[in-house]
């Protein structure tokens, strides 16, 4: 049985490690924050210029000068601090921040990531993306493992312009977590969702991975 | 001692010509300068050229800008939520070039600090690179960029004093303090103005010395885009961080 | 929560290797984390890049270290009032690179901004553009200049919490803020440390990200290298900055 | 009769408009500070990272965190803003400050200044002048017109390493003032202390300079 979105956010979490300065981004990876293990202290970060995101707030809490990158209006906690958006992308192009989460349309067996545009389609932006996925130490995506008109998500090279070229350490689908020990090297299989067999994973994977035993 | 004004017309009336590059503050509507923005449609100035991380919504920010067709070019790294932007575009009416955020806020701090150049990982082997030079440091490429300037910054701060310190508020922040050090003019709206010797000298966000104009605005609108809340019911110390219900 | 130390010693004795590159803080004697560097002489460490603004006086600061010998070379703006270091430096003994102090305090900011080279216009002309590209953006020349990082940053803050914020005191921030964030190891030695939830978080100097460890230093000692002060019966209201008696 | 020192900072002095943000270099410069005129405001940077330098501290006030780029303790003033030195860098070199005031060994009739280093002595380095003269908007240097060996210092070219090429704006010395009217024009002079003759100051002068009929 596939993994639900709950699920993947929930194996998602599990790279967590105390400590851990991450960035989230928006769908499933959101969902992340919501799994981080009881006494793990794991700060997240806010591209447009926080660190320390708190949860939702009240309704009379509510700040509009408090937004997270997605634009919702969160709340601060004791330890968070704000900075400039010039401060920010220091911090996450200078490889400070450990983990970020985030989805995809596409990935390669190269660790190319396409997620920011389709040809054809109005193209709303790339928004910060590029710059994680180029600066931050661990880059982890979640996504589909096919796209709804049944094709592979996890490709030989990507076909849809990317975000960042040999960038992603980690796939985790619906089917599988995939992991790339070092960049450079071959997605392996680490992972199935119960009742998925290899042969039917293979079937819908196009990249070539690395399946033990 | 900075001049003080009352009225976002006067404060720009004769800084504003037609093709002039502006960088305006902001990400989304959080933090952006509202009443300078707004004051630009009946002074009719055209053909601009806006960095500005986000285009506004429609008919809000930016996006009267580009509903009475003021903007010529926008360089942002994100567009989305503007029907009237995505129509313009789509019909060749408005230039647009994609920058990555993070390049962005680069660039703009490199146009304020005397830097024409540098070099980013962002953006190697993508569309983002196309044309520009790639050069390997350590065994790694980068891309260069280049600096952005501005002819006038409109900038929204929290607090300033007489002599245009600023202090910015929580996330309201984010571009404004790179791009106020990168127009040849930058004029700060501001919701309160104190006496000079009101802050603390080490608790100065912006110095005075990128100011050049203040605006006065006590009561600015300041939108919210997506107003998501939680329950004082559940119990908060167990609340998990950003879990909560989008309304 | 970042690990506190109440010795300088032990915040030091298991990142420290022979051959390692150093970055310290501080300009002149004010703002150096001198606990920190002192704890570094009994510990015996060698070989070491000391990348500083300064390099300490005779026998304060830096100066002890090269009292000792520990240091093999350093890469300063300004190494003035230094009989050993001139010594040393005469008789081949020590390397030194000198660099603009405007470019060594970019170097190092963009060390952690993930910013490998960038363009300045300092040093045109001057023997510190030999050997460096020098390229022209907009009819005028400018120097490449590369990043600085460092095994080890040690800085002097103000202030912490337990989180590892940073705020610092007047000019002690100088180099401590970009330097913290350009280590693989950051150390920061600091007056006070408070509870989480004290600081104001628009008021943060330095996130605690940068901070690997917290040296607790209550009392140090601030050597002035040049006490100049006026006297109390000059009518101070006209008294001009700067102006005064060095004694 | 040729000019003193403090005649020298008050002609600098002149230079000063309402609203100017300013660097001043050690010695005479500093001087300039004592004759900024009454009701004029004029903020001095100092680029260990502060706007606003107040004057010398009462005794009872010395903050040892609190010095000027030449190390001395100062004060603060209602409006000093404190900040780091890449942020100090990024103001000077950013073309912010408006004017600098600094010595100098040398100086070329380009405008190449040198004030650094003269080889085979020893060499302190160049703190921050090489920054201050690339990255400030206006150079004006003030020293002696001829050295103590009696050698000319406005020079057709330097003899020492430089500070910076083509960056002086105008020179100040105890026998005149000359200024460019624009970098890559040649120095015209436009005063003459008093009792200082035409032929006097050519003759003490090496570089080519315009003087007008």
């Amino acid at each position: 049985m596939a993994w639900d979105r709950n699920d993947i956010a929930a194996r998602a979490a599990r790279e967590l490690r105390d400590g851990y300065y991450v960035n989230l981004g928006i769908g499933i990876p959101t969902l992340v924050a919501n799994n981080i293990p009881d006494g793990m202290t794991v700060t997240l970060q806010s591209e447009n210029g926080m660190l320390g995101i708190g949860p939702f707030p009240y309704d009379d809490e509510v700040d509009p000068d408090l937004i997270n990158a997605g634009k919702q209006t969160i709340s601060v906690l004791p330890s968070s601090s704000f900075f400039s958006s010039s401060d920010s992308f220091a911090m996450i192009r200078g490889g400070h921040i450990d983990l970020t989460i985030l989805g995809a349309m596409e990935v390669s067996e190269d660790g190319d990531l396409a997620n920011w545009m389709i040809p054809g389609k109005v193209v709303k932006g790339m928004g910060g993306a590029m710059d994680l996925v180029a600066g931050v130490r661990r880059v982890v995506v979640t996504m589909d493992h096919v796209s709804k008109n049944g094709e592979a998500k996890v490709r030989r090279a990507c076909s849809l312009p990317l975000t960042g070229k040999g960038v992603v350490d980690m796939v985790i689908t619906d089917l599988c977590v995939l992991e790339r020990p070092a960049k450079g090297e071959p997605f392996r299989l680490i992972e199935l969702a119960p009742g998925i067999t290899t042969d039917e994973l293979l079937a819908k994977t196009e990249a070539r991975i690395v399946v033990d035993g | 001692m900075k001049p003080i004004y009352h009225d976002a017309g006067e404060a720009l009336r004769d800084v504003l010509r037609d093709g002039m590059t502006l960088m305006v503050g902001g990400f989304g509507l959080c933090g952006i300068p509202e009443a300078l923005i707004d004051a630009m449609v009946p002074l009719g100035v055209t053909g601009l050229t806006c960095i500005s991380n986000n285009a506004g919504i429609d008919g809000v920010g930016l996006g009267k800008l580009l509903r009475t067709r003021q903007i010529a070019k926008m360089i942002s790294s994100y567009v989305g939520e503007n029907k009237e932007f995505e129509r313009q575009f789509l019909a060749g009416e408005l230039q647009l070039e994609f920058c990555p955020q993070g390049s962005l806020a680069e660039r703009c701090r490199a146009g304020g600090a005397g830097i024409p150049a540098f070099f980013t990982r962002t953006g190697v082997g993508t569309v983002v690179a196309d044309g520009k030079e790639v050069r390997s440091f350590g065994g790694e490429d980068y891309v260069m960029e280049t600096a952005l300037v501005a002819d006038l910054s409109l900038v929204k701060g929290w607090k300033a004093d007489e002599a245009g310190n600023l202090i910015f508020h929580r996330t309201a922040r984010n571009f404004n303090q790179p791009m106020a050090t990168a127009g040849k003019v930058c004029v700060a709206e501001v919701e309160e103005i104190v006496p000079i010797g009101s802050f603390d000298p080490d608790q100065i966000h912006l110095p005075g010395i990128y100011i050049q104009r203040l605006l006065l605005n006590p009561q600015p609108d300041k939108k919210i885009e997506f107003r998501t809340t939680r329950q004082r019911a559940v119990d908060s110390a167990a609340a998990p961080a950003a879990a909560g219900s989008e309304i």
